[in-house]
């Protein structure tokens, strides 16, 4: 075949637009449809070979020029040209679609409630009130954080870790200081069904020690 | 489909058509047909490609309706269904599974048939219902959904007749840490503690939190030098309850062996240093 | 907040553009990078909902203004707007990618009429339209392609499960609503002017050639 395609199909009828026009169009459109890169012989398929490199290179650079001032751009990566959105839209684009932030595991918020309620703690402590194992991991999670930290070791054998919450702990929640963490009592008076009333007072009951909390 | 298969369907359909359309004869496996068929001949080979094209009974059956022009709404039972029955009956030579459902729309056409030679009393004829007229509702509803089954079919469809746009973005943003809010801790925390309740190897003792936090502020407090005098450890506390929690704390920590309280002569400063042996070493 | 997120934010720093220009840009990028089509609640929070739907509304003309003489134009669908390629670029478009979408059987067209047309139904509605058995496999074929779900079990003895088309399916065909498909009473049954164009239309099976329809 001689003649490109381009030129033998109708791209639409009443409108006579010069080749470089229909071969602009069908480039920015493959371009926008595809999310891989297309390399020069990729766009070269789209007119069944029947296009020379130099013509697609010009409509890549009309192409570039006509977005430089939009919210996308045109980009050569690794495996060619891609429309991409510029840096400046990520905010508005992560709008879209909220990324829900991830949860922590049961033994993470655990460890981590025990070492803000009970601290300081060392690592046994934490195994004892937990009745498992706690992970490195898991540890490791919440140092990482910048919520725990090592405040010392205790006078054992093995001589144990103690761990401690941080300031920067605080920050994150929110807390002035380790006494604005909700209290039995603060549950308790959120509780509005009497059974779990009676509960609660029970656990009052066993600790015998809930009413002095709130006085020191 | 095969050619082959395609080819004889095609001429399956060239058979059926000359008989109403008088076109030229068509070959059946290269053998020009030099009589046009009456009726209903299809050669066996065909047929099951040609029943395969229907989808079951109502399909065929609209095929009939229409190739022999029968007003639908007034179907001559008699011959719909002479004409049904012999391609079922070729149908159960070949391929008997495929024909149970067509068996059955048999029966209801025979039963549809007896049903309009059965005498009535002229009288009351006009109140009587046409018993062809379910089997009527049902062919013009199915005729409907063919029609709309076509329709739906030629719409422009997604990947076929357009493309979406898929511009890349990065749309991992920023890794987000967990969100832990104080309520999360503190159901954590009664959680925890319901759970430790039920189990009767543990005794729980619910000690004062600010007792615990003084305990680490102590901690923390003699960190940088691991030594510090007494009133040193009390002289920013202002809050007598936090004063009488520091004290629990430090009398806390001497007991747990964390820090060790000295005082080298009657009345002197006390201090406080950490139980730390590398750092005492 | 009285201040638009957009204000606040700089976009670029050395090209003072105008507020709405900022927002054209913005609902571009996003109904560029998003193959789901984007509601105007969608575009609100691109802004964190700090824009009238008036101003969204105008971008959007602009912007079907601005792409009406190239090869990809904004359309409007069920699930909302969204930029798609004109159907004149296929011919090219399909050159990228040879694969062609699955056709689907009369047996998968049929069923999916009869779901869309006289939904909510059950199998056994659909089988005694058909007159045939509705298999399990023409059911999983217009689940799995998300273009009909389950809305519920009917009050009768098997408790058959209700189905009805989804919102995707309309989507996928261009459609708003279903009110813009024809009603079925609009499909005059074997009509002598209807007949004719029947046997043209047949849809075939397999092979995806209407030709050999228009032979029977």
């Amino acid at each position: 075949m001689s003649t490109p395609a381009i030129l033998t199909e109708p791209i639409e009828a009443n409108l006579v637009l010069s080749l470089n026009d229909q071969v602009v169009r069908v480039v920015e459109a493959a371009l926008l449809t595809t999310s891989e890169p297309l390399t020069i012989n990729d766009l070269k398929k789209l007119f069944e070979g029947n296009i020379d490199k130099k013509m697609l290179h010009e409509s890549l650079t009309i192409l570039d020029e006509k977005w430089c001032n939009s919210g996308i751009e045109l980009v050569l990566v690794a495996g060619g040209w891609r429309f991409q959105s510029k840096p400046e839209m990520q905010i508005f684009l992560d709008r879209l679609n909220p990324q829900r932030p991830p949860r922590y595991s049961r033994a993470v918020m655990e460890t981590l409630a025990i070492i803000a309620y009970r601290q300081p703690v060392t690592r046994g402590d934490i195994e004892e009130i937990r009745g498992v194992a706690v992970s490195t991991q898991v540890i490791k999670t919440l140092e990482s954080r910048g919520w725990i930290e090592t405040i010392g070791q205790r006078e054992i054998p093995g001589k144990p870790y103690l761990y401690a919450t941080t300031r920067h702990f605080l920050d994150d929640l929110n807390l002035q200081s380790l006494e604005q963490l909700p209290s039995l009592e603060n549950f308790n008076s959120l509780n509005i069904s009497a059974e779990e009333k009676l509960n609660d007072q029970r656990i009052d009951q066993e600790s015998g020690e809930s009413s002095i909390h709130e006085s020191i | 489909m095969n050619d082959i298969s395609r080819q004889t369907l095609a001429d399956t359909g060239n058979i059926l058509d000359n008989a109403a359309l008088n076109d030229p004869i068509a070959r059946v496996q290269g053998i020009p047909l030099l009589e046009i068929p009456q009726d209903l001949y299809i050669p066996p080979e065909a047929l099951q490609v040609f029943l395969e094209t229907f989808e079951g009974p109502l399909d065929l059956l609209l095929y009939l309706i229409r190739k022999h022009n029968l007003d639908i709404l007034d179907i001559p039972m008699a011959e719909l269904t002479r004409q049904y029955i012999a391609y079922v009956e070729t149908m159960r030579a070949d391929q008997l599974e495929l024909a149970a459902e067509y068996l059955l729309m048999t029966a209801l056409l025979i039963d549809i048939k007896s049903r309009m030679l059965l005498p009535h009393p002229a009288i009351i004829q006009e109140e009587e219902a046409d018993p062809r007229a379910e089997l009527v509702q049902r062919l013009l509803e199915y005729e409907r959904i063919k029609q709309a089954a076509i329709h739906l079919h030629n719409l422009p469809l997604v990947g076929k007749d357009f493309m979406l746009t898929s511009v890349w973005t990065d749309f991992i943003a920023e890794r987000q840490f967990p969100d832990v809010n104080p309520q999360d801790l503190c159901d954590t925390w009664l959680a925890l503690t319901e759970r430790l309740k039920l189990n009767r190897n543990h005794t729980i003792r619910y000690e004062a939190i600010s007792v615990r936090a003084c305990m680490s502020e102590i901690l923390k407090n003699l960190q940088p030098r691991g030594s510090a005098s007494f009133t040193e450890l009390f002289s920013n506390i202002s809050n007598i309850h936090k004063l009488v929690a520091s004290f629990l704390a430090l009398l806390e920590l001497a007991r747990e062996a964390l820090v060790d309280i000295v005082q080298s002569d009657r009345f002197g400063t006390i201090y406080v240093h950490t139980c730390h042996s590398d750092r005492a070493n």
